[in-house]
C-alpha cells in the first residue's frame, strides 16, 4: 500500500447535482491509490478550521490521475468546498481507511444499499465490481438507493452496473419509505451486502442481511480528527476485542470505515 | 549549529518532540514522518491494564483548535512493551512513554513495569486528563496531591520523570513547586484546558462526556504564560506545548522557558508539522546567528 | 415572542450586553449600533479615582482573539456620573457599571457613590482584572476573599450586585458557590484568561505587562463550560461571556446555563456584532418555534 | 462628521511600487468623509486574525468615491492584502482618527516630514493643501521625505505640490542619512510642520521644530484593536491631564493620531 501523503490537489470541475449536493472532481496523484469505500481528509482554508474533512470517494481515473467526490454541503467547511472553481487547489489527505473489500464479491449476488449522502461512495463500488480489472467481478450487482426527495442524485449512473430500486421518504420516486421498505417490497435476495448511509440504516441493513442470510459489510462515520489513526477519535465499538486496541473499539478511520457487521456492537 | 538539549541527563538530538495522545506509538506518523528526525516521541498514555475509553463522539473542532474526550483508551503496558517499543527501537530517537493511572497503585504498576525497558528514556506522568472520572486530573489540581504522586512514582521508577501538569489550576507556580520539590526530573505542559461545546441545533452536548480538552493554536497564549511562570518557579527543565504549529511558536515557548516542545493537535492539521518545526528552528538559528539553540531558552524575560 | 430576561429583579428587554471594557460607556459605538436595542450596556470599569492604566502596547493579536492590559484606566466615578450616566439616561435599555478597586475600600467608595444613581439598574463587580497588580484579580482566585469582598459590597449596594468570576481558578463552581454564599445576586463570567505573547524576532513581551488577558473566540469552549458548571453550582442568574461572536455563540451560552450573555472583543471585530446576536436569536426562536427564550436557558443538561 | 461604519469596499486596482510596498485604491461611500490624515481598519478575511489593520489614507477622490492607500507588507493581514485584485471586496472600518489640522497652514510656510512607511499619508496632506477646496492654502510647502534606500516611492508625486527633499539611509539619493540631516543640510525653515514616520524620527522633528520655533503636528502609531476610542489600547501619554480620559492618556486612533507635539510626552 502506498504511503499516505498530505498533498495539494487541483480542482477539474464542480458542479451541483441536487439542492446543496456538490460533485467535485480533483487531479491528484492519490488517485493512483484509491479503492472504493476509501476516503480523503480534505482542509478547508479557513484558518479558524484545521481539522481535515473525510469525504468519500465516488469515483477515479488511475490514467487521468482523478478523484470524484460527492458531498453534502453541511457547515462551514463543505460550504467553502463548494467555492471552489477549475484552477482552484485545495489540500488533502489520503488515501484513507481500508475500503470495500471486493474479493468477497466474486461470483456472489450482490446488494448495494446506500442512503442520502452515504450513496456516492457506492458508485465507485459498483462499478469496480462491474468493470473493475481485478478478478472481484460479481454475478449480479442490485442496488437499493434511498433519497429523501424527487432528487435521485447518481441515480442514472447507478443503472449502468446493475438493477437499481428507489426508496424516497416523500414517495415521490420508487418505494415510498426507506432502503429496507424497498428491499421488502421488491423481495431482493443477495449473498452479500455493501453498504453506506446513517446509522439507523445500516441497522436496518444488518437485521435485513441476516434476514437473507447474506453477509452485510457496511461503511461507518464518526468525528474525526487525525483520519490516521493516531488520536483515537474515531472508534465504533466491536463484539471481540480489537486486534489492535486490545479493547471492544476499532478505528473507523484506519480499521474502516467499512466492517464486517457481524464483528460490530451496532 | 547546536541543536541538543540535555533534559533530566537526557540528550535530545533538538528540543521538537511529539505531544502524547496526537501522534500514537509514532507507527501511523511514521508514513508522514521520519521519525529519526525527531527529538523525541512521546507515545499516547498507557495504564496497567487496557482502557477502553469513553463513548464517542469523542473530538470536536471549535475555532483555532479541538476538544477531545478520548478517556486514554489504551491497550495497556503489556502490549506497548511487546509491539510499540520493538518498534521505536529501530529508530535514532528518544522515547518518552506518558503514563496514566487511577490511583497510585495504577501508575506505580506502570512505571515499574516500564522501569527494566532500555528503549524508554523517560516517563511523563500525565495527572492531568481532563477527560477521565477518577484519578487522573484529581492529581494534578491540587499541589499536595501532586507531592505524593510524584515522590511515590519517583521512588520507583528507574528513568527520570516529567510530571505532566493541568492548566485547570489557579497557580501553574505552586504546581510546578510541588512537582520539583518532590523530585521530579522536569515538567512538561500544558495538557488541555477544560472546555465544552453545545449543538444548538441538536441540542446535545458535542463531546458524549459533555467537555472535552481543549488544544491547538487558541490555547498557545495560555500555554506560553504557563511555561513562562513555570520555568521562573523553578530550576527541572520544562517541556512546553500547547497550540504549537509552526517554528515561530516553538521559539515563542524557548524563550518563554522551554528546553523542549511538543507538537500536539497540530500534527492532524499538518502532519509533518514535526519536521517543519524542526527545519524551521534552524532557519531561525541561522538567521538570527545563533550557535547554539541553548542561548534562546529563556530568553526572554 | 417574549425575550425579556430577569436578573436579580432587573427585567431586560433581551438578554444582549455588552461586555465591560469592549464598548466603552457606549458612546463610542452608539455611531454604529442603536443602544435602544440593547438589553444592557455594560460600561468599562470605573474606580474610585481615575486610573492611568498600564504602559503599551497594551493589546496584541493572537489567534482567534486577543491579548489586552489596559489596567483599567478610567476617569474615575465622579466623571463617569457627571458625563457618561447622563448620556445612557437617554437611551431604553439597562445600564450596568463595572466597578473596580484596589481595596474593600475602593470599591465600597465606588459602589456607595453609585447608590442614589437611578441610572445605574445594576453593579458588576470586577475582581477578575488579570492586568492590575493590586487587588482586582486576588479577590477573584481564592473563594475566602472573594466571600469576604462580596459581602461588604453588599452591605453597602442598593442595587443589585453581579460578582465577575475570573476563569484563572482551578474550580469556577467553588468560587460561583461563594460569591452567591455571600448575597450576590448574580455572577458574571469569564473575564479574560491570562496570556502571554512574545515576538520572537524583536526578542520582546508583545504586551508591555509581559502577560495580557485572552479573549475572543478562542477561548469560548472554556468560557461555556465554566458557565455550564457555575449555572449548575448556584441558584443565582448567570450572565456568559467569552468569545460571542454570532447568535449560534449567544444561544450556546444560554443553553449552558446563561440568562443574560455579553458581547466582547468581538465588538472589535464587528462593531455590529450586539444587534446581530439580538437579531439572530429572534430568527433562531422563529425556527424552533420558542416562543419564550427563558426556555432555552440552561436546556442541555 | 459622518457616522463611522463598517462596510465592503471594492478594490479598483493594486500595483507594487517599490519593493513589498502596496498601492491599493478602493471604491467605497467613505470616501466622501476623508480627511488627510485620517485612516481606515481594513478587516483580513484569515478568520484567525479579527482585529482590523489600522492603514493611513494616501488619497482620495471624492467624486469618483476611491480612497487609495499605500502599505508595507508587513505581517499576515497585509500579505494577504496584496493578493487582492480588481473586483475583490473587502471590509473596511472608518472613516477613523483626527487627520491633520489642515487650518494651521493657511497662509504659512508649511514643512512636511515624513520617513518610510510614514510617508504615505503625507501625500494627501501635500495635495489638499496645495488644491483642497477649503482656504487652507499654505504660502509655500516644502517636504522632506526619508527612505532607506533608493526605492523613492511617491516621490515624484509630492513633487507636484512644492519642493522636495530626499534623506536615504544608504546615500542613495539626496541626503544620507535621516529627515532632519536632509532638513539641516538644506537649511530649512517653516512656520508648521506636519509629520508622520517612526517615533524616533518624531522625536527628532519635535526638536527641529523648537530649534526652528515652528509648531509641529505629528501623527502617532500604536497598536490598536477597536480603532473607535472604545478599548482605550492604543493611547499616547499627553502633558496634560485629557480632557477625555481626566489622566495623562489620549487616544490615539479618536483623539489622535494627529497631535499636536507640544501636548505629547514623546
Ligand atoms: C468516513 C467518512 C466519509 C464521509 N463521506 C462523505 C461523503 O462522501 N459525502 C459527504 O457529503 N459527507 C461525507 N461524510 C460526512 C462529512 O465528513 C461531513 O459532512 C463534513 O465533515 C462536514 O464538514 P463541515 O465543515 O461542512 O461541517 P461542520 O459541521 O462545520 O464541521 C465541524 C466538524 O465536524 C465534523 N463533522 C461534521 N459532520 C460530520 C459527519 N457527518 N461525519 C464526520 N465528521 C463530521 C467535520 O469534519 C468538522 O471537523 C463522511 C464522513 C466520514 C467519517
Ligand atoms: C494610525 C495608523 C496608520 C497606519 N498607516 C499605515 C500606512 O499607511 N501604511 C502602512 O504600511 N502601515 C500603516 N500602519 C501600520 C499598519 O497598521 C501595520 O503595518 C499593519 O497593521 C500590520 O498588519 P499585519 O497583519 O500585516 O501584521 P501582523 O504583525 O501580522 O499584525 C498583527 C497585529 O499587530 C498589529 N500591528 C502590526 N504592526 C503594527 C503597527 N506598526 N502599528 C499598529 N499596529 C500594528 C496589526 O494591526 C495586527 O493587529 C499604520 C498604523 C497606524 C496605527
Ligand atoms: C486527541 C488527543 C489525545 C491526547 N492524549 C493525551 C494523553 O494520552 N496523555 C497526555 O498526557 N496528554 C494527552 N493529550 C494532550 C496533549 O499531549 C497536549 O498536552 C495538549 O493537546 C496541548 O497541546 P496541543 O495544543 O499542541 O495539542 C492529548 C491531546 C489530544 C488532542
Ligand atoms: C480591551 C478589553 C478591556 C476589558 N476591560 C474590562 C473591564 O474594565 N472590566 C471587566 O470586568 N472586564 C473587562 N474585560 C473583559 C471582558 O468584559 C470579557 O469578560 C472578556 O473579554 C471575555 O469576553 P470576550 O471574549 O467576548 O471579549 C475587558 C476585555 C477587553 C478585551
Ligand atoms: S480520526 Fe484519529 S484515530 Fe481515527
Ligand atoms: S484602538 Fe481602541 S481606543 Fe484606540
Amino acid at each position: 500500500m502506498a504511503k499516505k501523503k498530505k498533498i495539494a490537489a487541483e480542482v477539474i470541475a464542480q458542479d451541483v447535482i441536487a439542492e446543496g449536493i456538490m460533485d467535485l472532481r480533483l487531479k491528484t496523484d492519490l488517485a493512483e491509490d484509491a479503492n472504493p469505500g476509501q476516503f480523503i481528509g480534505i482542509y478547508p482554508k479557513n484558518k479558524s478550521t484545521l481539522l481535515p474533512r473525510p469525504i468519500s470517494i465516488c469515483g477515479y481515473d488511475k490514467n487521468e490521475g482523478t478523484l470524484r467526490i460527492v458531498y453534502r454541503i453541511a457547515g462551514s467547511g463543505t460550504a467553502e468546498f463548494a467555492l471552489y472553481r477549475p484552477g482552484n487547489h485545495v489540500d488533502i489527505l489520503g488515501i484513507l481507511g481500508n475500503g470495500f473489500p471486493t474479493d468477497k464479491a466474486q461470483g456472489k449476488r450482490v446488494l448495494i444499499i446506500g442512503g442520502g449522502i452515504g450513496v456516492p461512495p457506492l458508485l465507485g463500488l459498483a462499478k469496480e465490481l462491474k468493470e473493475g480489472l481485478g478478478e472481484n467481478f460479481a454475478e449480479d450487482i442490485t442496488m437499493v438507493m434511498g433519497y429523501r426527495n424527487s432528487e435521485t442524485f447518481l441515480a442514472d449512473e447507478f443503472r449502468n452496473y446493475g438493477n437499481l430500486f428507489i426508496a424516497t421518504e416523500d414517495g415521490s420516486v420508487g418505494t415510498k419509505g426507506n432502503v429496507i421498505d424497498a428491499c421488502r417490497e421488491n423481495k431482493i435476495e443477495a449473498d452479500v451486502i455493501f453498504s453506506c448511509g446513517p446509522m439507523p440504516m445500516l441497522r436496518g441493513v444488518a437485521a435485513y442481511a441476516k434476514e437473507i442470510s447474506a453477509k452485510a459489510y457496511i461503511s461507518l462515520e464518526e468525528r474525526m480528527a487525525c483520519g490516521v489513526g493516531a488520536c483515537l477519535g474515531c472508534i465504533c465499538k466491536t463484539k471481540n476485542v480489537d486486534e489492535h486496541s486490545h479493547v471492544n473499539n476499532a478505528r473507523i478511520c484506519t480499521d474502516g470505515p467499512v466492517f464486517d457487521a457481524d464483528d460490530l456492537e451496532l | 549549529m547546536n541543536t541538543t538539549v540535555n533534559i533530566a541527563g537526557v540528550t535530545f538530538k533538538n528540543p521538537v518532540m511529539t505531544a502524547s495522545g496526537t501522534f500514537g506509538s509514532g507507527m501511523e506518523y511514521s508514513e508522514f514522518v521520519d521519525l529519526n528526525r525527531l527529538g523525541a516521541v512521546v507515545t499516547k498514555g498507557v495504564a496497567n491494564v487496557p482502557w477502553p475509553g469513553n463513548p464517542t463522539p469523542r473530538v470536536a473542532e471549535v475555532y483555532g483548535g479541538m476538544l477531545n474526550a478520548i478517556g486514554l483508551q489504551n491497550p495497556g503496558v503489556e502490549v506497548m512493551i511487546e509491539r510499540d517499543l520493538p518498534f521505536l527501537k529501530d529508530y535514532d530517537t528518544k522515547v518518552i512513554v506518558n503514563v496514566c493511572g487511577k490511583s497510585t497503585q495504577d501508575y506505580v504498576d506502570v512505571v515499574e513495569k516500564l522501569s527494566d525497558q532500555s528503549g524508554v528514556h523517560m516517563l511523563e506522568i500525565n495527572v492531568s486528563c481532563p477527560n477521565v472520572k477518577e484519578g487522573g486530573i484529581a492529581f494534578g489540581q491540587d499541589p499536595k496531591a501532586l507531592f505524593e504522586i510524584t515522590k511515590e512514582i519517583k521512588k520507583h521508577a528507574k528513568q527520570p520523570i516529567i510530571m505532566k501538569l493541568s492548566p485547570n489550576v489557579t497557580s501553574i507556580a505552586e504546581m510546578a513547586k510541588a512537582a520539583e520539590a518532590a523530585g521530579s526530573d522536569a515538567i512538561s505542559l500544558i495538557n488541555t484546558i477544560t472546555g465544552m461545546k453545545i449543538d444548538i441545533y441538536r441540542k446535545t452536548f458535542a463531546i458524549a462526556n459533555k467537555t472535552g480538552g481543549l488544544s491547538g493554536p487558541a490555547i498557545k497564549p495560555v500555554a506560553v504564560r504557563m511555561v513562562y511562570e513555570a520555568s521562573h518557579a523553578v530550576n527541572i527543565p520544562v517541556i512546553g506545548m500547547g497550540g504549537i504549529a509552526n517554528a515561530e511558536d516553538a521559539i515563542e515557548f524557548m524563550l518563554a522557558g522551554a528546553t523542549g516542545v511538543a507538537v500536539g493537535a497540530m500534527n492532524f492539521h499538518d502532519p509533518y508539522a514535526t519536521l517543519n518545526v524542526i527545519e524551521g528552528i534552524e532557519r531561525y538559528m541561522t538567521e538570527q546567528g545563533i550557535d547554539d539553540i541553548n542561548d534562546i531558552i529563556g530568553a526572554v524575560k
